[in-house]
């Protein structure tokens, strides 16, 4: 597969078609991959795919001028075109690169598995349903399923829809609701003033470094509204009743555009569960309007517009 | 004069549009039907112009209750603002859902200019409900 | 005075004594962040090479603090200053990287202004700092000149060889606590002897690395390079992860929160270089760009500070590499600016 | 609409339909889709021969289906232009590809099969709508026969059997059998006021032509008998009242006062059975006519073209006026105005007078270099807009714009921009906008919040 992408990539630097390409390289941290932004077709070749490709790299298509090759796993391609629906970016400037997705490996979840820290792992292996793990002189075999990120086991789109090249075939990680939904599903079933309580401590924890924010690739404001201080909707001071406003605001600005890819979750220092917000309020913008984000790039923008038949009964 | 103690009375923002909701409290008003003084008036063009955002900031602000209302579907004066406003109310009523802050707490109505009587039936109802749950500590640095 | 020595299972016993007289701070994780959190019934060691998800500085120059409260009513304007609390605290279990870069922002917090919150807090604790065994892969101390075993910057060391700490004592604070537990038995030179082979060993399998010769006068040359910067910032997301749990960094804002009926605070808190809005000016922004304010932030590190204090603003903790949500990695940046092929 | 015709001021587009509608108010862009007429204008001299030869008749429109027309035909001996048109769903050469009977006989040549439709763009200052209404289908109404029977119509129809150029030569002939009526029976009030059936507001104009016409019945028919069956009757005007009183004391048209519950055929008659609530009785008359005064109601397609100018309509589809009082001919689309029963049921006078309303609203723009609007409009911040065009999707006004700007560098650079002049002031922009680029003066973000933290809670 890895092989297949650089040839194409190689190919499309060729025959000029792209002026930049988005990619994953190798991390500088044991099996961790990072952005691969690059004009040289030599850097590009440099280009990885493997279980640890975690980044959406929609959030960079914004700021690259030209036009940009880039690599997208489902999901990513969801964002892609939640992009394109709200003329961010333009798909005559795009070459999308498919990768159908097997599910991402979340390493946390392998360091707690292996009771091995992440450095020390030499080898991680997907094979089908299982995954290997090596660490100095222990082995042990999980199922794919243990390891996998959340988001991943419930995945919508695992092969991406509006693709140019298409990277493999077709490729889909194991369902799981019940562990995809854990957290969802704890907290749903409390009661609601529980439920404030238990984000109440999340947000004492949030440091606002808004990394759950720039990984976004909903997020696409030049200037976030926390950054508007005429009103002052969010105090620039961290206390966690601002930590909680400006969560709250940035799900519903996301809602439509999220694509549970996780990111936020993933980005976030302070490990706030952020994602489960932000899945639990997709799913209730699919069952209010029927929208899902990132599907179709000819669709209106969710909040763009309206249907007679929306939802009446929650208004007096 | 005042011996008793005063009873605690919730503090209630009211988000209305002028041409329905705000002219059917007009016309409660000039209709003389009493309702419950909880709710203090906001007044916005239109329930469009209502951000979530507006919502939420009454709420850490303090306020113990928000009242969002405006034309029924089909009767805006600018056409389709309270179709565009309906989705964003649905949004803000599952957004309290998910962190847990009591929906009833929130309340989103459609008042015609000709409804007197359901506006003050709506300010009275809330203004209870609100009342019930006693006041808003969701913000508060105390518990 | 000599080293001391306690035995691994005593340890919470130690700490235990040490809590009738102050608020002892222990590292103690919970959903995979590690802080320091007021000592509970007992000490339980965290395994293998866990640093604090936030650098210890974060108890000292708190994200945020109010420093004075202001109320204007009839009677007039009224403010009225507060002050750190004072709490006698001793923080356990800070890694030397940590405890290094506390000696680093001291210079700035006792600089012209002598910064009352910040010292206060570093005069009322004590830090016990606490070697490490082992480390990741994101840690480079070892280039800075930071010892993984120990530091300048604490009272006491604690260093765990074969089942025994070896308890170094550091400043006089750090011996009067030591005198203050009662018999403790001194250190052997083998044992001794036994620390410095174990900081080799460390100093060695650290492969990390960043090449510093002539740093300052290469970042100096390399300022101009727009489009280096530009490069090197691409995956940049200008998230404040870096700066906000960096050990060195300390760039704070200052806000006057008003509320109700004229009363209000002014707070402190953390700002962050990667920030669009900061140090923005109403007509002009310093930094309007991603790859200005990635320059920045490398800049201050390795050349405002030292031109200012004579000291690098990096300790090597390797934070801003392992939590960066992109792996960013400054060390890949320096070393590409110190490259001699770098034309600058 | 022959002096319009000749004023050079005036572009009449007859047998065209708006397709599309952009700009604002001075800037209009319509569209206009000039419907094949198969007849080339420039050469036909509107002699008639081609009428007069097609072989095909189809039911008249005009004369409400009373009358035949050709399928090359005029719709009304007044119409401009004078001249005709191949209705390409009834001719036999559309329909078969054979006939061509008008294209032999055209002395001028005129007749071209193969037109199409035209379009063409033009630009105007304001727009007067004037759609006009049409009236309630009476099938409905299964107790007056359900459009069953042929004697039943509708009092349009009967404007039509009186006039001289009618299908009966202005002679009134009863539709079924071309007799004489002896008597006529009016109903009043069909679908009009009717909030179970039919339309709940009263059409206006109902109860002074039924007068107008009893009159001319018994002026036409000597020793005809007219019985008007009504609810009130509603003679609100100058001089109304004058002459539904000259009707029946002068005239001896019967008025009685009730609903009638049934039409029926008995013996080649119509059986009207009613009540007459002054009597307190049943009553039940034969009648040779039964008109109906059927309930006006918009034209069928008047809420796509409101749609598409951007007027808000009521729950039945009559356009909705600014203010019911002070601004009862403009719309809150700037620029746009509404003359006749577009608005609401009205008679000639009234739509005369809401027309030429309407006329002095444009006159008095057009004099103007400058429009003053209200100041509570929005404005976009494009330093911090990200154009992502939501505000432009929920406007409902069209008043927002992506437009090319040259920047002080000599680049050009795109940009959203407000068209102060259209924007209402709703502000769903502003809540729409997720990066607050958008601000509506007077009603600003800062204002509501301070608003918010002035109750001080």
């Amino acid at each position: 597969m890895e092989e297949k992408l650089k040839k194409e990539v190689a190919a499309l630097f060729d025959e000029k078609k792209i002026d930049y390409f988005v990619g994953y390289a190798k991390g500088s941290l044991m099996h961790k991959t990072t952005p691969l932004i690059t004009k040289d077709k030599e850097e590009a070749l440099k280009t990885v795919i493997n279980p640890f490709i975690y980044n959406n790299l929609a959030c960079y298509l914004r700021e690259l001028p030209g036009r940009v090759g880039v690599v997208v796993k489902g999901c990513d391609s969801r964002s892609v075109v939640s992009l394109l629906q709200d003329n961010q970016i333009f798909r005559e400037n795009l070459t999308i690169i498919g990768i159908p997705c097997s599910g991402l490996i979340d390493l946390e979840k392998v360091v707690s598995g292996i009771q091995v820290e992440r450095h020390e792992i030499t080898s991680i292996e997907r094979q089908g349903d299982k995954v290997a793990v090596k660490a100095g002189g222990k082995e042990k075999t999980f199922e794919a399923e243990d390891l996998l990120f959340d988001k991943c086991l419930n995945c919508v789109l695992p092969v991406p829809k509006e693709a140019d090249i298409m990277i493999g075939d077709k490729d889909s990680p194991p369902v799981n609701k019940e562990k995809s939904y854990h957290i969802i599903k704890k907290l749903k079933e409390e009661e609601s003033a529980e439920r404030w309580n238990f984000w109440k401590d999340q947000f004492k924890k949030c440091i606002r470094c808004y990394a759950c924010r720039n990984v976004c690739p909903a997020c696409s404001c030049t200037r976030c509204f926390v950054e508007v201080n005429r009103p002052q909707w969010v105090s620039p001071v961290q206390k966690w009743q601002d930590n909680l406003v400006f969560q709250m605001i940035r799900t519903i600005h996301v809602a439509g555009r999220c694509v549970d890819c996780g990111e936020c979750e993933r980005a976030c220092p302070a490990s706030i569960p952020l994602r489960s917000l932000q899945r639990e309020m997709g799913d209730n913008v699919k069952e209010l309007f029927g929208f899902e984000s990132g599907m179709d790039k000819d669709e209106k923008p969710l909040i763009a517009s309206y249907k007679d038949t929306d939802p009446n009964e929650f208004m007096r | 004069m005042e011996t008793t103690k005063k009873e605690w009375q919730p503090k209630i923002v009211g988000f209305l549009c002028l041409w329905c909701s705000y002219s059917g409290a007009d016309l409660a008003g000039s209709g003389r039907i009493k309702y419950a003084p909880n709710v203090r008036i906001i007044k916005v063009p239109c329930s469009s112009r209502v951000d979530p955002m507006f919502v939420i900031k009454a709420l850490q602000n303090g306020a113990d209750g928000v009242l969002v209302s405006g034309c029924h579907p089909g009767d805006c004066h600018y056409q389709s603002g309270n179709y565009n406003a309906r989705r964003k109310f649905a949004l803000t009523e599952k957004l309290l859902e998910i962190f847990g802050i009591d929906k009833r707490r929130v309340m989103f109505a459609w008042v015609a200019g000709s409804e007197g009587p359901k506006l003050a039936q709506v300010m009275d109802e809330i203004s209870r409900t609100v009342k019930e749950l006693g006041p808003n500590q969701l913000f508060s640095d105390k518990n | 005075m000599k080293e001391k020595k306690i035995s691994e299972d005593k340890l919470p016993e130690l700490l235990k004594t040490l809590k009738d007289k102050f608020l002892v701070l222990v590292p103690e994780e919970n959903d995979g962040v590690i802080e320091f959190k007021a000592l509970g019934d007992t000490y339980a060691p965290l395994p293998g090479f866990s640093n604090s998800t936030r650098p210890v500085r974060t108890l000292f120059h708190l994200t945020y603090e109010p420093m004075f409260q202001f109320a204007n009513s009839e009677e007039g304007f009224s403010l009225e200053e507060i002050q750190p609390e004072e709490v006698k605290r001793v923080i356990f279990g800070v890694r030397p990287c940590d405890a290094n870069a506390l000696g680093i922002i001291d210079n700035l917090f006792k600089d012209t202004y002598e910064d009352s919150y910040y010292l206060k807090r570093r005069e009322n604790t004590y830090i016990i700092g606490l070697g490490c065994d082992t480390h990741d892969d994101a840690c480079f101390c070892t280039s800075l000149d930071v010892s993984p075993v120990f530091s300048q910057n604490v009272d006491l060391m604690f260093n765990l060889i074969d089942g025994t700490f070896i308890i170094k004592s550091n400043t006089e604070k750090g011996e009067e606590l030591l005198l203050s537990l009662s018999d403790l038995a001194e250190a052997k030179d083998e044992e001794l002897q036994k620390l410095n082979e174990k900081e080799e060993k460390i100093k060695e399998s650290i492969s990390r690395n960043v090449n510093l010769e002539n740093i300052d006068s290469r970042m100096r040359a390399n300022f101009e390079n727009s489009s280096f910067w530009q490069k090197v910032s691409g995956k940049c997301i200008g998230c404040g992860i870096c700066t906000y749990n960096c050990p060195t960094c300390h760039c704070f804002d200052i806000i006057d929160e008003e509320s109700k009926e004229g009363k209000g605070a002014r707070f402190r808190c953390y700002d962050s270089c990667a920030f669009p809005l900061f140090t923005k000016m109403p007509m002009e922004n310093p930094r309007h760009y991603k790859w200005e304010r990635v320059r920045q932030k490398v800049h201050h590190k390795f050349e405002y500070f030292p031109l200012n204090f004579g000291v690098i603003a990096c300790v090597g903790c390797g934070r801003c590499i392992r939590q960066c949500p992109v792996n960013w990695d400054i060390t890949e940046v320096i070393n590409e600016i110190s490259k001699p092929d770098n034309k600058g | 609409m022959v002096e319009s015709s000749q004023n050079k001021n005036i572009t009449l587009y007859t047998y065209s339909e708006v397709e599309e509608i952009n700009g604002y108010i001075g800037n209009f862009e319509v569209k206009i889709r000039m419907k094949a007429r198969s007849v080339d204008f420039t050469k036909c001299t509107g002699c008639g021969t081609c009428y007069q030869k097609c072989p095909t008749k189809v039911d008249s429109e005009f004369d409400m289906g009373m009358g035949k027309r050709k399928a090359i035909y005029i719709p009304f001996p007044q119409a401009v232009p004078n001249k005709p048109v191949i209705d390409r769903e009834h001719c036999l050469y559309f329909k078969k590809g054979k006939c061509k009977v008008c294209e032999k006989v055209c002395p001028a040549g005129a007749i071209s099969y193969e037109q199409e439709d035209e379009f063409v763009t033009v630009k105007v200052g304001a727009i007067v709508m004037a759609t006009g209404f049409d009236l309630i289908n009476t099938d409905i109404y299964g107790e007056y026969g359900g459009g069953r029977n042929k004697d039943v119509i509708s009092g349009l129809q009967l404007e039509r059997l009186i006039s001289p150029s009618g299908p009966t030569g202005g002679h009134i002939l009863r539709p079924s059998d071309q007799k004489e009526p002896k008597r006529v029976v009016f109903i009043q009030c069909v679908g009009s006021r009717d909030e179970e059936k039919g339309m709940v507001y009263c059409s206006n104009v109902c109860c002074m032509y039924t007068a107008k016409q009893a009159v001319l019945l018994k002026e036409h028919i000597p020793g005809v008998e007219i019985i008007v069956f009504y609810i009130d009757i509603r003679s609100g005007g100058k001089n109304y009242e004058q002459f539904v009183n000259q009707a029946i004391e002068r005239y001896g048209v019967v008025y009685l006062r009730g609903r009638v519950s049934k039409v029926f055929e008995r013996e080649g008659k119509l059986i009207v059975r009613g009540a007459d609530t002054l009597a307190g009785t049943q009553v039940e008359v034969d009648a040779d006519l039964v008109v109906l005064a059927s309930a006006m109601i918009p034209r069928n397609d008047a809420k796509d073209l409101a749609k598409e100018v951007g007027i808000p309509y009521d729950e039945f589809g009559f356009y909705s006026e600014l203010h019911p009082k002070l601004a009862p001919v403009e719309t809150v689309a700037a620029g746009t105005y509404l003359a006749g029963a577009c608005r609401s049921p009205r008679d000639i006078p009234d739509s005369v007078a809401s027309a030429s309303g309407a006329a002095a609203k444009v006159i008095s723009l057009f004099s103007r270099d400058e429009l003053s609007i209200e100041p509570l409009v929005s404005s976009i911040d494009t330093t911090t807009c990200i154009q992502c065009k939501m505000c432009q999707e929920v406007c409902p006004y069209n008043a927002i714009i992506q437009e090319e700007v040259t920047m002080r560098d000599g680049s050009k650079k795109k940009q959203m921009r407000v068209l102060e002049s259209l924007c209402q002031g709703c502000g769903n922009c502003v809540a729409t906008c997720r990066s607050s680029s958008v601000m509506l003066k007077g009603i600003t973000d800062e204002q509501i919040f301070a608003e918010l933290e002035a109750f001080s809670f």
